[in-house]
């Protein structure tokens, strides 16, 4: 479904990701392991278009869409979730959802479904975003990305700096998006959580895929886990 | 750094120089310069000027010339702003090489570039700007003023008002120099001659003021006789038009000095108010003299549309130009000075004469109020009665007293 | 030398730093851990004066510090790096260096004489000293990010401070890098008896080098002890991995 | 001091410059030698508000207010106080320096936009003064035939007289450029946070900036004076506040010449193609539109850049 | 002379009305700024030269419909319309490639779109002054205890809440406003929920300058319509902007009842020094509250 082949990123002048390749297959969930500034956030908005790469290509669904403007990937069936969360912090909760919602079939996320899948954020709904918890945001960043009804969910740190109880809620609710159907590429620290969420996963570190196996593979693989991930 | 800006900046600087470095002279003519504004407001009055300074030029010319030489001119836009006028005179004196100096609005320009004509030794004809100090305190050899100034307009107003039951009086304008210059004017020359009036008040606005219902609210609370109004040209409109919507001219009568001029009332079409008090060196209907109808007829056919009095100062600075050459004898500037003073030149408004002592062009002028009138669709000036320059042009003795200080 | 009590800063009603202290000891190496979010950066910026708290004390070297103008903290020899790359983006390596070291030296009101002649020495020491030395008269922006991270490093000796405030100072860098900056900071703190203050991702290198580990989450101190000590830690696990595998 | 910042044959460029500028007046026409003097104040002027602008990174939006004031001050001095043109000449730059200073005890607080815009509140009241006052400075008709020094009175004695203060200025700027102080002024330009962590009192800085950008911007004003022999309120209206801040664009605002370069085109645009037209604004518009448009960093960045790839940076050589 | 003798609470109360009605105009032009300014970050020099196109637009679009109530509205409808269609073609042509750029970039580049429109102008419509008079019914005054009010000024009044309330609707009731206030805040996010912000930019643009326009069309009656009515007005505007909070409409909003009162409150207390006012407002604004009033977007 995801293709990504080769890309070479950079900030400016710096030269961020050398060569990062991946795939992810439908229905997968793929998780995409490094430490701090290993290059899993730029590898995310590279694929988004939101820092296009200089080299190499990104395909999806079969269509090369390397540079495409965020919005036509978008509108192809991308849903991004961002790692610093980003709410529009001036709109409520509600509008919040309303602007994101896109390519609605029957069946499909609108604001009820996503209000049935995080029922937190229902009582919430006249709240301002700046105003929500880290949680809550969070939960916020994700029903908003479902509003675009995604065939592919871009995660990016989902649980970062959250507290545990809320890190376990949104495991679970990733969870059920992966068994609905979605297919997720979801870049993480936390060790435990990718692997108990992915199918596969690929470690980055510098800018470069240093590892990628299955999730059990990774699980028994003390060394990389120790040398890339220090854990 | 480094010597590649210096380089470049030198070689943009040469290769500018190169470029401008055009021959500019050409033989035997008289030139002139003029330098006005011709954008923005102002426009509407300087336009007249130079058209009809055209009119009467292109007839000199076709017969023959002065002396044997044609006349031509020139004409560089100040935009209002005194630092490019300036410039543009500078260029004109010395790139152009001029004869004469002629133009502008601006008063702030007016004196510069009477400076600068002291200083260059050539004639400069100011054909609008209404400072009173131009003739007056800063008045030299080489300036010439073809207008009426604020002294002038100040006591024309005076003369008039002086007339009228008026005791109460409020004062309002443009808070700049020829604002308060009028105002101040007026006000003086009513006191002597009226030695009873009051003032309640004043108050004043920034040059192109959007708004005049709260001034004119305020003045109405404080209920004078009668106000005086000493606005600029470009402020005239939006004045007398927020003087309707309150129905001001209705409860309190004012007297506005270019309030009945045509700049002022045509583009207001029937909506201007009746009965506001005004003075002007000119109407295109008045004085219905043979000489005026010509004029008028001239400049219609020429441009289609009425003369406005700026038209009287463009026509009276070509006449005085040729006439003076013609009396010197020859293209002299000193000559040429010496054959201004004093002369006499018809127009339109009857014979103008030169004063020598200030040269201050003595025109009359013309206090009426507005009207609606058969055959137009602006309002008019009714009831015009005529100031003689001698009635209303400061004296001698007092342009004697300005420059002394 | 630096003692925090009780210090609390809140951003909308969001407790970023939470009733936080902590103590350093002069020579000292402290490090601040924490995931993402703890308020690792919104302590050092309490600290440094860029954000003033609002209620709680820091006290450095028994002079009460909080809410004082950065500049002034400065001067009392507390410097910093930056997490993100906060350099002066149209000057030289050099000039970016330069700066602190006038900034320090008070000569900043000297109009006339060419600053090219005043303090290239030292200037020229630090950057050599960092491993810039090659690098002084390029612009800073074409450096690599590993290069820029070790300038801001370079800019805050450039103060002399006697506390250094590193705020993740390796991350981003390669394996390499990270090794070179490691022994960057021991050699600083032997060479020029520096106390220093940082906060790091990367586990080995803080465990390699902290003589103490402030533990951070949710804007409070959870711990604040030995290396060994919080390593073993089961709060800290929790913290850190939501339970699960102990950070290395 | 020279020798550490100039190469040889930079000041070999600048003598030979230098010369040919003296010896124009020989062999230009008349109205060449005053353009050109028209030129140095302006360009002064424009090289005194880059001091703050491209130097220091401060939305100095009217700049022109200090020009204004020093013009006026020396006027004033010269006409009221009936001083000796030399005291006249010292004294009016360090009035507008200290309006500098009063003026940016209040703006320096503020950043950006709302430092441009408070700046610009503050000068308006400046120049109502000067519109409104009339016994003192003329109002909006201004000061003309100011009594000038004879020595400057003809327009080669003001050519002469502007040559010297600009080169003078401008190597008194350009060595401020250079100092600490202006290294330090280029590091609050590009990160004032940065700057104060590394212990500098920003605001006292921006502070003496501004006071030293204000006293330049006098002398230009002073010279202004002394070239056309008037003043008038419009020297410190906010519209050509806004034209220095092109001037500065046109040529460069990174590049310390920059300014002087962008001064030159627009007077010389100005000055010749209204001969031609009265549209040159729109000449002028057009050409500023299509610069900002292809050549963002000016005439003479972008002419060192292309000089010189690695290094568009001209505070330093 | 007696500065207080004329003030009476009818002509307090008749200066605040005209002063409610200066600040209609001033609101509905700095709104569009403000708009402008938060959603695209673009300091719009060229909003005041839009304001006086919108004027003359309205004076030809009347005088080619014909004299009375039917061509002023007309003019009304159409004039701010021409100058969206305007700035519609600026923003595709011109805006659109620039908004990565410094600010003091943009303002430079809309302050040479000013000399342009300046001249521009001058080229279409001459350089002499228009006027054109409201129809009938909207002529002369009424009292309001014993003092006139113009009907002009009364029909101010009640377009200035209908703008307010229009604008309200638009930002907080439509998925546009919405989006643009997200956009406001963070552009590349709004992007990344699949939304084409560069049609939300060019949208936005398009409603303030649209609101520059029917500002130039409603003062059209009441002033001479001329070059450089676009100078005080840009001003003014900004200061509005800057005092009321830069991006914020509700700001623009208090900034221009701020400006308008002092100006027109200012006229009756101290006629001679009236025009300092605003300015002496702005600057004890900005002393207290360096970032304006209310919350800026910046």
């Amino acid at each position: 479904m995801l293709e990504v082949s080769e890309i070479h990123t950079y900030y400016g002048l710096s030269h961020i990701l050398f060569g990062v390749s991946l795939e992810v297959s439908r229905g997968e969930c793929v998780c995409l392991l490094g430490r701090n500034g290993a290059g899993k956030s730029t590898t995310m908005r590279s694929i988004m278009g939101l820092t296009p790469p200089k080299r190499g290509y990104v395909r999806f669904q079969g269509v090369t869409c390397t540079g495409e403007k965020p919005y036509l990937l978008v509108r192809r069936g991308m849903g991004y979730v961002p790692d610093d969360r980003r709410v529009f912090a001036d709109l409520t909760v509600g509008e919040n959802l309303e602007i994101s919602a896109r390519n609605f079939t029957e069946g499909g996320w609108d604001k009820e479904r996503v209000y049935a899948f995080f029922p937190a954020l229902e009582k919430i709904d006249h709240r301002r975003a700046g105003f929500l918890s880290g949680g809550e945001q969070q939960m916020l960043t994700i029903g908003r990305a479902l509003m675009t009804n995604p065939e592919l969910l871009l995660l990016d740190e989902p649980t970062e700096g959250l507290a545990p109880l809320i890190v376990q809620m949104l495991e679970e609710q990733i969870h059920a998006l992966k068994k609905s159907g979605l297919t997720v590429l979801l870049a993480e620290q936390n060790l435990s959580v990718a692997l108990r969420l992915s199918d596969r996963g690929y470690v980055i570190d510098n800018g470069v895929i240093r590892y990628h196996g299955s999730a059990e593979e990774l699980q028994k693989n003390e060394a990389v886990r120790r040398k890339y991930l220090c854990v | 750094m480094n010597r590649f800006s210096l380089i470049s900046a030198f070689l943009a600087w040469v290769l500018a120089l190169a470029l401008c470095a055009a021959p500019a002279m050409a033989a035997k003519t008289i030139k002139v310069g003029i330098v006005d504004c011709y954008s923005g407001p102002p426009s509407t009055y300087t336009n007249d000027v130079r058209d009809a300074f055209k009119l009467e030029i292109d007839k000199v010319n076709a017969a023959g010339g002065v002396l044997g030489r044609k006349i031509e001119f020139v004409t560089r836009d100040s935009k209002f702003k005194v630092d490019l006028g300036l410039s543009a005179a500078k260029e004109l004196v010395m790139r152009e090489e001029v004869d004469i100096l002629m133009g502008t609005i601006n008063s702030a320009l007016a004196l510069a570039i009477s400076d600068l004509a002291r200083k260059e030794r050539i004639p400069f004809l100011a054909t609008f700007a209404k400072s009173a100090k131009i003739t007056g305190e800063a008045g030299h050899r080489y300036v010439f003023s073809i207008t009426e100034n604020t002294a002038l307009a100040g006591k024309a107003g005076a003369v008039g008002l002086a007339k009228m039951p008026f005791v109460k009086y409020w004062i309002a304008g443009d808070d700049y120099e020829y604002g308060h210059a009028i105002a101040d004017g007026v006000w003086e020359n009513l006191r002597t001659l009226r030695p009873d009036v009051e003032l309640l008040g004043q108050s004043w606005w920034k040059v192109g003021e959007p708004d005049f219902t709260p001034y004119i609210t305020a003045m109405l609370s404080a209920n004078p006789d009668a106000v005086i109004v000493a606005t600029g040209g470009r402020d005239c409109v939006p004045f007398l038009k927020a003087a309707k919507a309150t129905g001001f001219n209705e409860r309190v009568p004012f007297y506005m000095h270019t309030a009945t001029e045509l700049s002022t009332l045509k583009p207001l079409g029937l909506d201007a108010p009746e009965g506001v008090l005004g003075t002007s060196n000119y109407f295109f209907y008045y004085p219905n003299s043979k000489a005026n109808r010509q004029f008028v007829k001239e400049f219609q056919d020429a441009y289609g549309r009425y003369p406005a009095v700026g038209a009287v100062y463009g026509l009276l600075a070509a006449k005085y130009i040729t006439g003076a050459y013609q009396k010197a004898g020859k293209v002299h500037t000193e000559k040429f000075i010496d054959a201004m003073e004093g002369m006499t030149v018809d127009s339109p408004v009857g014979p103008v004469t030169m004063r020598a002592y200030d040269h201050q062009a003595m025109l009359p002028m013309f206090m009426g109020k507005t009207k609606k009138a058969e055959g137009y669709d602006f309002l008019i000036a009714t009831d015009i009665v005529t100031l003689e320059p001698e009635e209303v042009a400061p004296s001698i003795e007092e342009i004697r007293k300005a420059r002394m200080k | 030398m630096l003692r925090i009590e009780a210090l609390t800063k809140s951003f909308d009603g969001f407790m970023a730093v939470n009733n936080a202290r902590l103590t350093v000891d002069q020579g000292e190496v402290v490090a601040v851990i924490g995931p993402n979010g703890a308020g690792k950066t919104t302590l050092f910026h309490l600290i440094t004066g860029q954000l003033a708290p609002d209620s709680g004390s820091i006290r450095f070297q028994e002079k009460e510090i909080a809410a004082k103008a950065p500049h002034k903290i400065c001067r009392m020899g507390i410097a910093r790096s930056y997490q993100v790359v906060n350099l002066f983006s149209r000057l030289s390596v050099f000039e970016n260096v330069q700066v602190a070291v006038l900034a320090r030296r008070g000569k900043t009101f000297n109009l006339l004489r060419p600053s090219r002649t005043i303090a290239v020495d030292e200037t020229n020491q630090i950057l050599e000293s960092v491993g810039l030395g090659g690098k002084a008269d390029r612009v800073c922006g074409m450096l690599s990010h590993g290069e820029q991270k070790v300038l801001e490093i370079a800019i805050a000796l450039g103060s002399r401070p006697e506390m250094l405030i590193l705020d993740e100072p390796t991350a981003g860098m390669s394996p390499e890098e990270t090794a070179q900056t490691l022994a960057l900071m021991k050699r600083l703190v032997a060479e020029f008896e520096l106390t220093i203050l940082f906060c790091e991702h990367d586990m080995a290198m803080v465990f390699s080098i902290a003589d103490r580990i402030m533990v951070m989450q949710q804007g409070q101190t959870l711990v604040e002890d030995t290396p060994e000590a919080v390593r073993s830690n089961l709060l800290v696990q929790e913290a850190y991995l939501g339970g699960g595998a102990a950070p290395c | 001091m020279i020798r550490a910042l100039f190469s040889a044959k930079t000041l070999l460029v600048a003598a030979l410059l230098l010369a040919a500028l003296i010896l124009a007046p020989q062999v230009l026409p008349r109205f060449y030698i005053y353009l050109m003097a028209l030129v140095f104040v302006t360009g002064l002027l424009a090289t005194s508000l880059n001091m703050v602008l491209g130097f220091g990174g401060m939305y100095q939006f009217h700049h022109a207010v200090f020009y204004g004031f020093g013009a006026y001050a020396l006027t004033l001095l010269l006409t009221k106080a009936g001083m000796p043109p030399v005291f006249a000449y010292l004294l009016a730059p360090c009035c507008s320096a200290a309006l500098g200073l009063l003026l940016g005890l209040i703006t320096v607080r503020l950043t950006k936009l709302y430092f441009g815009m408070l700046q610009i509140s503050l000068g308006s009241l400046v120049w109502a003064l000067a519109y409104r006052w009339y016994s003192f400075t003329g109002g909006d008709d201004g000061i003309h035939g100011i009594p000038l020094p004879d020595v400057v009175y003809s327009s080669t004695g003001a050519y002469y007289f502007s040559l010297a203060v600009c080169s003078v200025s401008l190597l008194v700027m350009y060595l401020i450029v250079n100092s600490p102080f202006g290294r330090i002024f280029q590091g609050i330009r590009d990160n004032p946070e940065r700057c104060r962590a590394v212990g500098v009192d920003v605001h006292r800085h921006q502070l003496a900036g501004q006071a030293i950008a204000a006293f330049f911007a006098g002398v230009a004003g002073t010279l202004f004076v002394t070239v056309e022999g008037s003043v008038f309120p419009e020297l410190m209206f906010w519209t050509l506040s806004l034209e220095l801040i092109i001037m500065c664009l046109l040529g460069g605002w990174f590049v310390f010449l920059g300014p002087m370069l962008g001064a030159a085109i627009i007077v010389v645009l100005r000055t010749f193609v209204g001969i031609y037209t009265e549209y040159w604004t729109l000449v002028l518009g057009v050409v500023l539109m299509l610069l900002i448009f292809f050549l963002p960093e000016g005439v003479l960045g972008f002419a060192l850049r292309k000089a010189g790839p690695a290094q568009a940076d001209p505070a330093k050589e | 002379m007696d500065f207080a003798s004329n003030i009476t609470a009818a002509a307090l109360f008749q200066q605040v009305l005209v002063g409610l009605s200066r600040t209609t105009i001033l609101f509905i032009v700095s709104s569009g700024l403000s708009l402008v300014l938060g959603v695209l970050r673009i300091p719009n020099v060229a909003h005041g030269s839009l304001y006086m196109i919108g004027a003359f637009l309205t004076y030809t679009i009347a005088a080619a419909v014909g004299p009375g109530a039917f061509g002023f509205w007309i003019a009304l409808v159409l004039a701010p319309l021409g100058v969206a269609l305007l700035s519609f073609a600026a923003e595709r042509g011109l805006f659109c490639h620039l908004y990565e750029r410094e600010h003091l970039m943009l303002l430079l580049f809309t302050f040479s779109m000013t000399l342009v429109f300046n001249d521009l102008v001058k080229l279409i419509w001459g350089s002499d002054y228009r006027s054109f008079t409201a129809p009938g019914f909207l002529q002369g005054s009424f009292d309001v205890f014993g003092l006139p009010f113009p009907r002009y000024n009364l029909f101010l009044l009640l377009i200035g809440p209908l703008v307010a309330f229009g604008l309200w609707f638009l930002t907080n009731r439509t998925k546009i406003g919405k989006i643009a206030r997200a956009a406001a805040v963070d552009r590349e996010m709004v992007g990344a929920v699949g939304i084409n912000v560069s049609w939300i930019f060019a949208a936005t643009f398009v409603i303030g300058c649209y609101l520059a326009g029917l500002g130039g069309a409603l003062v059209a009656p009441t002033q001479n319509i001329t070059q450089g009515m676009d100078h005080t007005i840009i001003i003014e505007a900004f200061l509005i902007v800057i005092i009321g909070g830069l991006g914020n409409i509700w700001g623009a909003l208090l900034g221009a009842l701020i400006f308008g009162l002092t100006d027109s409150l200012g006229i009756l207390i101290w006629p001679q020094f009236a025009i300092v006012f605003p300015y002496v407002a702005v600057v004890i604004v900005l002393l207290f509250r360096p970032k304006g009033l209310l919350k800026s977007t910046w």
